[in-house]
């Protein structure tokens, strides 16, 4: 008789995740420099391109990016098909996030329930074939960032957000660290609320430097509004960036 | 709520990663909290065998009642799911941590507790042909 | 016989905090609204209005009020008597982080781990009889932040921090919410990079409204040199936020 | 390296809080990796009951063999701080979650792995007078 103890759902996640073509993790151990902003934006963007494009919500704690797309936890609805099927936002862009079920009701999740939370939704999302997914993030480096990044290593690539003050620079670099201790040997370094100053800064540090973003005027206003969104003052920043992931 | 297929493709590659192709039993153990639909979840891990070519003789799903334990105050307590409006039953079906939305310690209130078992998928135990 | 298992260091926590006149936690579910700017300031302005005062920074995994302060972890030492003293920084202030111990390499906590760490360091650091402690913590609602909110409700006002972007509020009324549950009475909120447009929303929803602080066009610049952080731009705004505080 | 007191004084106020004020014998178990002077620690325990009127007979100090375990591949193994330089073993013996600045899985050099035993303060036992 054999008695196994690791993570069975791992494997089915993995198997899912082996269906997409990219997959990025957008991350920062710092908070507020732009994870949401950012994954919200690159998933919307690469999807207007008519690429089939998925975003992910994994900040279980403080989900933000149904806020950013507009759409009510209440409206959030996944069809079941051997799992779930994730929900349509618009054309090509596919969407998932734990608000459906807890109507974005306040949590507060130790450790260890927001890995079991993790492994659960990757086991039972069915993306489908998709050209890239973008995985929103939770500040910091704790328990989730952790298992993502040791267990799906080979599976997605990091884009580390990073606005250029001291403080941010000063707390990624020791993100980068652990990146690369884990084994990631292609680290993006995505500048936000910039003006291209950190490209040397990626260069000394062997990152990859995708560009910048500068600080919209636009952004605040037209959160909520997909199409407002896509017609930032930014948007050349952020296809010239699309340009330079695939 | 057919999510069982997810979770029956979980414990079957999890079964063919440890090297099993041939068994002539599978024990799965699944939360109760979860509630999921036994027929189905059994239905899906004969259907995925087959499509995988596994040989294994027998299912049997085991039921873990849910087993919730405030981290304040100490209490212990079970929910029932079958006792808890659709909506919500079906949040914690597809998400179990869903409960820390709706739910607070009988006894003291506070969001702070944990699910000790009986939360989803459990233990998996595969008996061989001797 | 009796055998025990409640965390005895939690009972020596409390008993440390209890010389203290007010300890103030510093919090917000979003990260980059500013919890360690503020916590920084008010404690260096407090300082220099003549008041013994503590900072104590609990970012385990982002330390950054050293970086504020322009401490290097190499120059951080703490002396020793029946257990540890906390630095001090300059007349009035006094300082702890871990960076002393772990020079500010980078760590990767479990939720577990961090609350070990925090009750250890709470348990071993005699701040003695401070006027105010203002504690520095991590973004999110995690494992430190149930234990300190539960375990130390009796003892630790809560000041949460806002902007006031779409994003930072729809985070921080879930906090609120949690506070609330855990019994805090008066929870008081700080907007930070904003224009005193929190106000209404403050009332609304029963909080101490502490008053805001203006995006500072010299903070960047001034992080890390403690002569210059007392001579900021927005330096009536600090000093009108501690009168309210005292 | 005298913050023993600290810990001292968190047993004692744990003790008094359980109710006792009188015992016949108190032990604690302690983890090496904290490299705690148990002669500072017995004395400090023997101090502070004096001062706060409580009457223990006897302290034991057990020591407990540091036990880490790697998350990612299961290794595990211990570590020695009398072996390790005087800056990190200070650095630990404040606070062992300082070894995941310095310390990496021996096996795969993963940072992710946990303390399993010996991190520092254990169990108290308390043995009343019969
Ligand atoms: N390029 C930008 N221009 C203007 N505002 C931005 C930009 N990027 C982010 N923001 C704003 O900064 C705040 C923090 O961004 P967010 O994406 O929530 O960060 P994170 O997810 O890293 O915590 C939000 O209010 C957001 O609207
Ligand atoms: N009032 C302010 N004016 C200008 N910049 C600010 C102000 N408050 C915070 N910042 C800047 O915003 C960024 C995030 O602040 P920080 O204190 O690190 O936030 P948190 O600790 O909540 O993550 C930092 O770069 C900081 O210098
Ligand atoms: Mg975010
Ligand atoms: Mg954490
Ligand atoms: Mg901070
Ligand atoms: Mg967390
Ligand atoms: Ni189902
Ligand atoms: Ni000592
Ligand atoms: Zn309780
Ligand atoms: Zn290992």
């Amino acid at each position: 008789m054999k008695t196994m103890s690791r993570d069975p759902r791992v494997l089915k996640a993995i198997k899912n995740l082996s269906e997409i073509q990219r997959v990025y993790l957008v991350i920062s151990s710092k908070g507020g420099v732009g994870k949401t902003t950012i994954s919200t934006l690159l998933a919307l963007y690469e999807a207007s391109r008519n690429r089939m494009t998925g975003l992910l919500d994994l900040d279980f704690v403080n989900p933000s990016t149904h806020v950013f797309l507009g759409l009510k936890p209440e409206e959030l609805k996944y069809e079941e098909e051997k799992g779930v099927k994730p929900y349509t936002v618009k054309n090509n862009l596919f969407y998932f996030s734990i608000v459906s079920y807890t109507r974005d009701k306040p949590i507060a999740l130790r450790g260890r329930e927001a890995v079991n939370a993790l492994w659960e939704i990757l086991a039972i999302v069915n993306w489908g074939p998709l050209h890239s997914l973008f995985i929103d993030t939770p500040p910091g480096i704790g328990d989730e960032h952790v298992e993502l990044l040791y267990t799906l290593k080979d599976k997605t690539k990091p884009i580390v957000v990073s606005t250029p003050s001291k403080l941010s620079l000063n707390s990624i670099e020791k993100l980068i660290q652990i990146l690369k201790e884990a084994g990631f040997r292609e680290i993006y370094l995505l500048e936000n609320m910039g003006d291209g100053s950190l490209q040397n800064y990626a260069e000394e540090n062997k990152l990859v430097y995708l560009g910048y973003i500068p600080k919209s005027s636009r952004l605040e206003e037209s959160i909520g509004n997909t199409e407002k969104l896509l017609e930032l003052d930014v948007a050349t920043y952020i296809y010239n960036i699309l340009s330079k992931l695939s | 709520m057919v999510h069982e297929w997810a979770l029956a493709e979980s414990i079957l590659l999890y079964i063919e990663n440890q090297g099993v192709r041939r068994a002539r039993r599978v024990v799965v153990k699944i939360g109760v909290l979860q509630s999921i639909d036994r027929e189905i979840l059994e239905f899906a891990l004969r259907e995925i065998s087959r499509e995988r070519g596994l040989e294994i003789n027998e299912f049997t799903i085991l039921e873990e009642e849910p087993l919730l334990k405030c981290n304040r105050c100490g209490f212990q307590w079970s929910i029932d799911p079958s006792k808890i409006s659709e909506d919500i039953r079906e949040a914690i079906h597809f998400l179990p941590e869903s409960i820390y939305a709706y739910f607070r310690c009988p006894n003291c209130g506070s969001i702070d507790f944990e699910i000790v078992k009986g939360r989803g998928l459990g233990e998996i135990k595969v008996e061989n042909y001797e």
